[in-house]
Formats: structure tokens, C-alpha cells, sequence
């Protein structure tokens, strides 16, 4: 049992510091829920792939390097630590890739995921509807089956980067006889496809960071069902456990929002140390001395400590996983415990940090605010965490439904 | 001693809620955000009318002359709903400092409404909050106060706040010391009651959308998980709320142990409202993330107003300094 | 509205402390749950009953002052601020007597009052049952009416101070058909009645805090029931409503806590300050250095700040209860909400005192040590603070069943 | 890198899984709790002949010399059952202490079981746990290390706990303050690990309890409340782990970090083991609270654990210490 680090790997990590920083903007871009920062990101999703760190634990034929996910870890704290821009392609990448590789046939990889590695397409998720959020299994948009293929109806919502993506992915019944988790088939669909309307929906910091999307018979060709028509919900359950657990947040994200944290704390200011340069932030860090004026800052350092005590323990458990799954394990409930604890590690963190700005802490468009807004989601999407609370009490304890 | 409001103070209260239940608080909360004060000042020419603006202002200069419990009952109900602009600054903390400071009809135009005020106290409180609605900008730095042109303003994360540092300007006192801190306590004990009322706000909310949200074939409101949220949240506004009126009366009497019992009643409002947040946006799920709904108008306004009149450490480090040293109170 | 101290009150409260300043052992009583120790209780409680400080509220003729409620808080702040004995007759005092008073005949305030204030009489309370604790309506213990009386059959347990107590009340299910909240009687027992056994339990402390009851056959006259037979429930509920809120945790011992709490953070002793000796304690103080050595210790400031302001915020609720039953309220639900927020409160207070006690906090027979495992009891019993959230969604927030 | 156990290190902790399981170790702790140290220094041999002892102590003495990973390893499972008696002290501080300090035989008969061993290191570590079980008897106070008379037993909250004050004895070395630090890391780390292991036994009864007991018609683990509280304790000491496994790793390398990273793990160890233990006592309700449930066993002796080998708030000061000035650790 170890924690030195593999010489394979940080070979990989020298490589990967020294492309990002060729490849970073010098200035943050603009709001990625904006439709021109929506562009600015695609492009500099488009410098990612050219420099082949866009998709690096993907087989090669794809884009990626075949890297083993020690590498994907890797590239995640690098890419958090010179602070890159929000992943546009996140929902394609972290969540409907891992089902295609799972379950989705030769032509499907082959014709969705080079366009997804270069964002050329851009992937919204679409799994919720107004009376499905935590009961998914509640969905009631339609697929009905034709001799060409399927008309997709009905509204789902919620669904992230909605408002400029080019296709969604998501679950419908296909069998309007079946109750709950059966009769649900998982297909992809074009956003811009007619019968698809989507009306942005303005999140808390009034950006439209997702929207509504109605369907009135949207036509789908079979070669866009993943997996078995009517075995939607098990397809989909295998993306539920990468959405909850490694993909969407590697520990990267928060050793870094950690370090600037710690610096916040003992200097006032969270600007990068010298020498590393905060690249593609939207955001100025906060200025010099704006903790300075607050009182009673000492009681806030056991709060710096708790965090990076948490960040570190999430970092150490990613390891624990990556060396579990590098040996045949699987990831299941498992990551129920891992959702609960980034998501509250993340409120939790940018919460300590407003406190230490004081007065300043309510500014917008800074570092800490927009995080902190985002945090707040976290404990709500992909599975609110009584859910997952629910989940780990029964399969990982055995308490009784 | 009598610890309950009076039948007077409770009508008072209860005229002010129908009066913010008739208007359209949401609606106008989300005009002032897009720049739009028109409706907001409606509200604010409504809540003239019934007294609220001329609770602190001396009746020698045409005000109320009320109790600092009366600011309370009157804030609970102005956060319970919530009201946009500047209610802190005009109608607690600027009538206190300007009471020696400013002419008679500068206060009376504040105790009437016409004039509406906003005030920055650095580093306590570095920014005027809506100066761009008010017609009465006064900065007060190191015990000077004077009038300020207003300057460039900044993004809250309430969209209904927008912030400005301010310059200095006509100078209405150089050696106001008193007064500020005065000003101040005022200030800090209406965002306490603010901050209470904003809780009550999203425990309503909450409650009303767990009994009609149903998941799973029941309303949200029968898992035990959502009600044991939500009675959380009611017992921490429920044993904040008796420390705000304490404060009140310990202000209004000059009491020794006031500074503490404002401090106090802060940290208590403060930390029920935030977890008051929380657990709205929990219990609403992705629907508590948007702006269309009405609880999105409480949850960054609690985090923007826990964070002014003083910190959350501050505060605690009041009460602790008071218990062990007594005699401190904050800004001295 | 106000806080001012009533003068009547403050004359009461002078007499009050100079009252018990006359009759408070010099040193701490042997524990209570000791056979000596529970005798020198009741020798206490009689000086208490002798001085008319026994039972203030109480009508004249029951050994009383009819003092109001405000007058009961001052004599509680007193009591606890003296440091004065366990009430060994509390069971009795507030929970039975409140019931009496409610329910009880006259008959029966004459019989059961005055030896209850003298503390002849030491009651027990015997609601749980194995099979019945958070869901108190599973009781299974029988009354079975007879001629001259009921037989009661069954098991009772975690009766507090059963183990010396002389007689004991509780709930017993006298119609076999009825079921779960209907056909329960509220019933008095003798301890020391053919058919009854004791079993003390041994709590965490080691002591026979509690114990079983078993009874078989035991006979209990008519004139032993409380109300109506079978409306049992109706009864006991508002006996439950005075256990969980004001009449066994007044402010006072919260107060009390909290000023020995600031004093240890302070000074690092919580020795009463000059002036005031703690009388009847079982336990010496912590020792001046005791905290001395605890590095860190600067961030447990913000929890003395906290324990010190839900004290207060207790204590003002209070006043704000007092005041509202004055004007002819009642005390229904909200008592819930006072049984959650005092039991968290002291377990919360304590555990700070262990934090700042360092490696001496684990020392047993010291003041935090043993008010720490009495507080831990104090989320669990009069109810669950789960069932108390439930109680206060349901009847506060009208939350569905 | 390769962050998990090998199958040695799996088996070895299964080993002492089944050893104690197979024992009656409530019962010897009970015993222990009474004064009668029997059944638990049967459990002790036993457990030295599994190797337990023998971990710490340098091959060239007869012992194992193995990594503190394999000390983790058995410790959590010490803590798991849980083992009374001085582990922390005898199996992992005093080896280290006396490597360099006391002759072969010492360390020989500490390896083989046949010397039990406890340590007292004022103001850190102010009492030897259980030195009325003890054949060595040590204070380490300024630097100085000695054999020390025991001195008079003080009652602890966990009754399988004994304490005593020392008065200094015959010196074994006049300037060991690295030594005694070194022994204090050691001890620290075996803490953390009892710590996990004993949330860990809380945890496995509070699931039994859950499943078993019926209230309201159906099991209370049925329960939301039950579930999400449960839920809470398993989250806390799955992250617990790797901490604890991280800081063995790096005390055994003796990297710059090891300071921060003990003191990581002991602040989350004894968090998730604190909740555990409230959990269970909110989960077992009544019964809890007495002595004849196993969990009494567990939770004082969480409260206990957690406020020696330096208390929480030390330990967070050294991780915020580090994070802002690196190379600091505690007590040096």
C-alpha cells in the first residue's frame, strides 16, 4: 500500500501542465450559459482535443489515449489547478459516454463520440420531467414506435446546457402500459429536430444554465436507442453511478478550491501562489485585503481545516477506488457515499469562504459566489442526496425498504 | 416583566402582512432586480402610509418615536415577504444617525417616506446598498458622515441588491462616533429581523410545496426526512425570534448588555435563516434553483444579508467578549 | 413588552436564595441512584418541603405557595444556580402532578399531594414498555377490572428512579379488544404491592437510574385510576406535554451551565465564582489548570458563544410561554419544539466542557463528565426528538401523516 | 501507486476479525470493567500470538517490524470488538519509545505478549490507562523518560478504563524528546485506527438493532430518520479510512507531511466515531443508555479515546498549522 507517485504518470502530468498552459486562455471566457460563451468554450474544447487531453482515458481511436484512470485523475488536477474553464461537453463526456461504452453498438461509438471529443456536438441531458425529478421512474414523455423509427412527445426539464447544446439524451416510455421502471427506452435525440422546443430557464445567478425542452412527436431513427428498447432504465442506471460517483467530480476540483481557500484564509487574498497562473476563470480573485476587516476571523480556521481534511479524504477515497477498480471491482451504491460527501464538502467549503469575506462575500460574478451558487445545486442533481442517503442505508447496510 | 407583544404591536404587524400579502412583493422584488423601481417604490409609498417609515424617526421631527420592538414587528413582516431596497439603511439605521445630524425636514422627509436613504459604514459595511434608488446617500468613514454622490454599482448576488461604494462628499459631521455605532445597532437589529422573516418566508413556501409536490406517489411532505427538515428549521426561527424582541428592548432601554443581546440575536437569526435556505432549496429540489421561483427571492438575499451588519464571527465574538469582559459591544 | 424583573417576584427570589442558602448540604449528597444516596434526597426534599420551597406553584393547602409560573422559573434559576441536589421527587412533581391536577379527583390531590411535597411518598413513572417506547400506543400491560378493583399483569421498563421508589403510575391496557391509543387506563401503583418486582438496570454510568417492573396480579383499587378508565391516552398526553416542555427543563439549569461553561473557557476552572458556593453537588469542580493545555482551544470559542445564546434564547422563550399561558394559552405542540431545542442544547454545552477539558475530560464523578451522560439521555426519553419533529410537522406546519 | 491493502494485510485484519468474534470480548470487557483483567489478558495472548503485539517493535528485538499500515490494520479491528486494555500504549507508543531505550528483553517480552505496557506523557497524555494491568509503567514528561510506580486509579466515563497520575520512577533517558514524540505519532495513529473500528462495531449494531426491533408496526430501520442517520455514520467512516491509511503511510516513510496527516486522520476519525456513537444511542433509544447493551461498551469509550492523544481541537490546529506554515507538527 502506497501513495508514490507512478513515474508513467507524472510523466503524463508534465505533459498535461505544459499543454494546458499553452492552450488556456490568458482571460477568463465569457459565461458558458451565454450564447457566445457557449462558443468560446466549444472552441476551447476544440484546442483540447487538438492537443488530445480531451477525452485522454478514451481509446485512441476516438480521440483519447487509452489512459488508465490514475492518468484520468491526473489530468483532472491539472486541468482544476491552472483553473480551466467549466467543461462544456460535460454531459456528453461524463455521462452518456460511459453508457455508450457500456451498452451502446460499434456504429453508435463510432459516429457520437469524435464529434463529442472535439464539442463539434454538444450534449444536454435530459432526464427529469415536471413530475419526475427524484422519481424518475415517474417519466411519462413518450416514445412511440413507428415503422422508421420513433416519435419522442412530452416535456423534460431541468436539462443542463439545454439552451445551446445540439442533442439530448434521455429516457421515454416506449411502452404505455408499463408502470414505473419498465417500458422505458434510452434514446438521443437533436435539439434542433422539428417538434423540439426548448425555453430557457433563468438558474439563481439568472443565467440560463438549463431549460425546459417540449417534444411534440420528434422523430427518432432505432439507430438512436441505446440499448434494448424497454431496458432504458437499467442502461441508464449504469450512467446514474458515473454521474454520482468519479466522473463529475474528481478530487481535482476540490484539492484546488481547497489550496485557494487556505489562502484566502491566511493572507486574505486567494490569487494563485507566483508562478501558477489562474487560467480561463471567469472570475478575479478576490482582492488583498478583503478579509482583513473581519472580526472574529480565528473561529472561521477550524472550518479551513475541516475542509481540506474533507478534500483530502475524497481524494485519498478516489485512490482507494481507482486501485479497487484497477483490481476488478465495480462501482456501485458505493458512489451514493461519495455523491453525499462531495456535494456537502463543496456547500460546506464555499460557504467558509464567504464567511471570510465578510461584507465582500456577496458580490457577484467573483470566484467564491459563483462557486458557491453552483455548490448549491449539488446536493439536488443527479440523485438529491435523501435519495442517495436512502440508497446507501439500503444496499450498502441492508436496512429494509 | 411581560416577554409578549401587545395587542397595539401585533395589529401592527398583522396590518403590515395584509398590506404586503395585497401587494405584489415578488413581483416587485423582480422588477427592482431588472432595474425597474417603480413597483418597489409603490410598496415602500404603502408601508409609509401605514407608519413603518417614520418608526425611528424623533416625533420632534415628525415621526413615530416607536420602540425599537415596533422596528422589529414591522421587519419580520418586511423580510417575511420580502421587500426590495434599502430597509435597514432608511428606516432603522439613518434616522438614528441623522436624528442630531441633519435638519428637520430631511428626517421628516424620511419619516414620511418621501425621501428614501442608504448608507455605507466601512469596513463594517462597505458598500450603500440600492443608491440608486435613494434619494439620500451618506457615507460615514472613521466617525466623519457626509453625503455622498453615489458611484459605480456592483452585482449582489441578490439580483434585487445592487451594491456602491461610495466617495466622500458634504460633510455632515466630523466626530459622529456615537452616532454611527447608534446607527449601526439600529441597522443590525433590523437585519436580524429581516434575516427572521425571511426564514419564516421559506419555511412557508416550503411547507405549502411539500403538502402539494408529490414524488413516489405522496406528497414530499410525508417523508420523514422533509419533515424532520422542516421542523429543524422551526425551532431554530421559533427560539430565534425571543432574542431579536430582547435586543429590541435592551436598545431601547440602553441596557449595558445590549451590545451582547444584539450580537446575539444576529448569530441566531442568521444561522436559522441560512439553514432555512438550505433546506428550502432541498425540499424544493431543481425548481428552488431558478429564478421563477418566488423562494430564489429569499435564499441569496439571506446569504447577502447574513454576511452585512457584521459577520457571523463578529457577532460570536461579541457575545464571547461580553460574557468574559463585560462592557464590550461591537464598533467601539 | 418587557423584561424588567417584577418586584414581587425579586422579594420571592431573595427569599428564595436566602431559603436555600439555609438548607443546602455543605457537601455534594451521595448519588441518588445508591440506597444512602436516595435517603439523603428525601431528606433534602423535606428541609425543602419544610422551608415551603418544595413545591412553590402548588396550591397552599397542598404544601404550595400558589405561586405563579413566573415565580416557579425564579425558584428553578435559584435552585439550579445554588447547584442544588437532583430532585429526587421529579417523576412525582412534574409529571404526575400536573395530571393530577388536570384529572385527578379531589380525593385524590388530598391523598397523593402532600406526602408527593414532602417527599414521604417517591414516585416513579413506569410508561415504557419492552415493546413499547417511541410508540407508546403498543402497550401491552393489562388492567383487569374485578370487583373490588383491577389486577394489573405485565412488564414495565426504564421507569427512572423505580429502583428506590415507593410507588409508581402509568398506562395499562384495560380493554384486551381495543386497540393501540383506545382502551388504556392511567393507573397508580404501589412498588412495594404483592406481585410487583423490581429490577434495577444499570445506565451507562454504571447506576441503577432505571429499572424494570415486572407485575403480576397486582392489585390496585378504584380509587387508584386517573380519570376516566380507558381514556387512559387523553390523560397521559397531557402529562407528556408537561414532561417535554417547561416543567422539567426550566432555563434556569441551562443558565446555570452555561455560566460554568464560560467560566472553564475563561479561566480554564469552573469553580463558582467568589461568593456563590455550589452547595449539594455530587462533584468538585475541574480543576484551575485543567484547560490550560489544550492547544486550539481559541476555536471552541464560537461553541461557548452558541451554548450561551441557545441558553438565553431558551430562557426568553420561556418568559415569552409564561407570558402567553398568562393570557390564557395553552401549552400544546410547541412543547415539542422546546424538547428538541433544550435536549440538543445541553448535550451540545456539555460536549463543548468535555472538548475544552481536553484529557481530563474523561474522568468520571466530575460535574461534565456526569452532566454529559445524563444529557445524552435527554434526545431520547419524553419522547424521541424524531417523534417530537414529527409531532411538530404534522401539528405545527400541517405536513401530512 | 496503489492505494489498498494487500491480500496479506486483508487476511491478517480478517484473521483478528474471527479471533475476537470467536472470543467473548463484551464479556471481557465487562470483566475488565469490574476489575477483573482475566478473560481480557486471555484475549491479549491471544491476540499476541496472531502477532498483534509483536507489530511495532524492531525485528533485532524479537519483533515484526512492520509498517504502520499493519498496525491500522489491527488496530481497527481492536477498536471494532472492542479490546480493552492500554493498545495504544503497549503495542504501538512504547515500542517506539523504548527501541532505543530499554534492553532487548523489554522489547522481547513487549512483542511476545508477555509484558503488557502503558505510558503517561503530561500534559498530552496526563494519566496511564490501565496501569494496574501493567507490568511497565512509564512517564515520559520534558524529554525525560522513567519507570514510574503507579500511582492511584481514577475512574474514567468508560468503566473499562482506569487512569492513573504517575510520579517519576527510575530514569531511562535524560533527553528523549524525539523518542517520546516519535511514541506520541505511534500512538496517535493506533487511537485513530480505534477510533474507525469502534464507529465501525456502533454502526454493524445500530444495522442489527434497525433490522431486528419493530416499532410502529415495522422495523425502525424502515424509517427515514433511522436510514438517513445511518447513512450519515457509514459516509463518515468510509472517509475516515484512507486518512488514517495515508497517515500510516507516511509516518512509516517519514515524509514532511506526516504531522498533518496524523492529525487529519485523528480529527476525522474521532468525528465520525463521535457520530457513530451519538447516532447509536439516538438509533438504540433507551436501551442504549445501559450498561447490558454492547454499545455501552463503545460509546464512552469513543468519548474517552477521543480526547487523548491530543484533543480535537489540537489536532485541527496542527492540520490549519501546516496548511500555512509547513514542517510544523505537534508537540515539537
Amino acid at each position: 500500500m502506497d501513495l508514490d507517485p507512478d513515474p508513467v504518470d507524472e510523466a503524463f502530468r508534465a505533459e498535461v501542465r505544459a499543454g494546458l498552459a499553452s492552450i488556456l486562455p490568458g482571460q477568463p471566457l465569457p459565461s458558458v450559459n451565454t450564447e457566445e460563451g457557449f462558443a468560446a468554450h466549444r472552441e476551447f474544447e476544440r484546442k483540447l482535443a487538438d492537443a488530445r487531453l480531451a477525452v485522454v482515458s478514451w481509446p485512441e481511436r476516438y480521440g483519447g489515449r487509452d489512459a488508465p484512470l490514475s492518468q484520468w485523475l491526473v489530468f483532472e488536477e491539472e486541468y482544476y489547478r491552472a483553473g480551466g474553464p467549466v467543461r462544456v461537453g460535460q454531459n456528453g463526456l461524463f455521462l452518456l459516454a460511459p453508457t455508450l461504452f457500456a451498452h451502446g453498438s460499434e456504429e453508435q461509438l463510432d459516429r457520437i463520440l469524435p464529434p463529442m471529443a472535439t464539442a463539434e456536438q454538444v450534449w444536454a441531458q435530459a432526464w427529469s420531467e415536471p413530475g419526475a425529478g427524484s422519481d424518475l421512474a415517474a417519466i411519462r414523455s413518450s416514445a412511440v414506435s413507428t415503422e422508421e423509427g420513433w416519435l419522442l412527445s412530452g416535456q423534460k426539464t431541468w436539462s443542463s446546457r439545454a439552451a445551446f447544446a445540439d442533442r439530448a439524451f434521455g429516457l421515454f416510455r416506449s411502452d404505455p402500459a408499463a408502470e414505473r421502471h419498465r417500458g422505458l427506452t434510452y434514446l438521443m435525440f437533436d435539439l434542433r429536430a422539428p417538434g423540439v422546443t426548448v425555453r430557457p430557464i433563468a438558474q439563481l445567478d439568472g443565467e440560463p444554465g438549463f431549460a425546459e425542452i417540449f417534444l411534440d412527436e420528434v422523430f427518432v431513427p432505432d439507430a438512436d436507442v441505446i440499448g434494448e428498447p424497454g431496458a432504458g432504465w437499467k442502461v441508464a442506471m449504469s450512467t446514474a453511478s458515473h454521474e454520482r460517483g468519479l466522473s463529475l467530480r474528481s478530487p481535482g476540483r476540490f484539492m484546488a478550491a481547497t489550496d485557494r481557500l487556505v489562502r484566502l484564509w491566511q493572507s486574505g487574498s486567494d490569487r494563485p501562489r507566483e508562478g501558477r497562473q489562474a487560467h480561463g476563470e471567469r472570475i478575479a480573485p478576490e482582492a488583498p485585503q478583503a478579509n482583513r476587516a473581519i472580526a472574529g476571523r480565528e473561529a472561521i480556521g477550524d472550518r479551513v481545516a475541516d475542509a481540506w481534511i474533507a478534500a483530502r479524504a475524497y481524494q485519498l477515497h478516489t485512490h482507494g477506488t481507482v486501485a479497487s477498480l484497477a483490481d476488478g471491482g465495480t462501482l456501485g451504491a458505493e458512489s451514493s457515499l461519495g455523491k453525499v460527501f462531495w456535494s456537502e464538502l463543496d456547500v460546506s467549503l464555499c460557504e467558509t469562504a464567504l464567511d471570510l469575506l465578510g461584507p465582500h462575500a456577496e458580490l457577484a460574478d467573483r470566484y467564491w459566489a459563483d462557486s458557491y451558487l453552483f455548490a448549491l445545486a449539488g446536493p439536488i442533481y443527479a440523485g438529491t442526496n435523501e435519495i442517495q442517503r436512502s440508497v446507501i442505508a439500503e444496499r450498502l447496510l441492508g436496512l429494509p425498504r | 416583566m411581560r416577554f409578549t407583544l401587545t395587542e397595539e404591536q401585533r395589529q401592527f404587524g398583522a396590518a403590515i402582512h395584509e398590506l404586503l400579502t395585497d401587494a405584489d412583493v415578488p413581483g416587485a422584488a423582480r422588477s427592482w432586480a431588472d432595474g425597474d423601481h417603480g413597483p418597489g417604490l409603490a410598496i415602500w409609498r404603502a408601508l409609509a402610509k401605514a407608519g413603518v417609515t417614520a418608526l425611528v424617526v424623533p416625533e420632534s421631527a415628525g415621526g413615530l418615536g416607536a420602540s425599537p420592538v415596533d422596528l422589529v414587528v414591522a421587519c419580520e413582516e418586511l423580510g417575511h415577504h420580502p421587500v426590495p431596497g434599502p430597509l435597514a439603511e432608511s428606516i432603522a439605521a439613518l434616522p438614528v444617525l441623522l436624528a442630531d445630524l441633519a435638519s428637520t425636514e430631511v428626517l421628516a422627509a424620511l419619516a414620511s417616506g418621501d425621501l428614501i436613504g442608504t448608507l455605507a459604514v466601512p469596513p463594517v459595511l462597505p458598500y450603500a446598498l440600492d443608491a440608486d434608488a435613494a434619494g439620500l446617500v451618506v457615507l460615514a468613514e472613521r466617525g466623519a458622515v457626509s453625503m455622498s454622490p453615489s458611484g459605480i454599482g456592483l452585482r449582489s448576488i441578490d439580483p434585487a441588491r445592487r451594491l456602491f461604494a461610495l466617495r466622500t462628499g458634504q460633510e455632515l459631521a466630523a466626530n459622529a462616533g456615537d452616532q454611527v455605532r447608534a446607527a449601526l445597532y439600529q441597522g443590525t437589529l433590523a437585519s436580524a429581523a429581516l434575516l427572521l422573516g425571511a426564514g419564516r418566508g421559506l419555511l412557508e413556501a416550503c411547507a405549502e410545496h411539500a403538502k402539494t409536490r408529490e414524488q413516489f406517489g405522496r406528497p414530499v411532505g410525508a417523508f420523514q426526512a422533509v419533515k424532520h427538515q422542516l421542523a429543524n428549521v422551526l425551532i431554530g426561527l421559533e427560539f430565534a425570534r425571543p432574542l431579536v424582541y430582547a435586543a429590541a428592548i435592551a436598545l431601547g432601554t440602553d441596557e449595558p448588555t445590549a451590545a451582547r443581546d444584539l450580537s446575539a440575536a444576529r448569530v441566531a437569526c442568521a444561522d436559522a435563516a441560512r439553514l432555512a435556505a438550505r433546506t428550502a432549496l432541498q425540499v424544493h429540489g431543481a425548481i428552488g434553483y431558478t429564478r421563477e421561483c418566488d423562494i430564489s427571492l429569499w435564499l441569496a438575499k439571506v446569504r447577502a444579508l447574513s454576511s452585512t451588519w457584521g459577520s457571523q464571527a463578529e457577532h460570536r465574538a461579541v457575545v464571547l467578549a461580553a460574557l468574559t469582559e463585560p462592557r464590550t459591544g461591537p464598533w467601539s
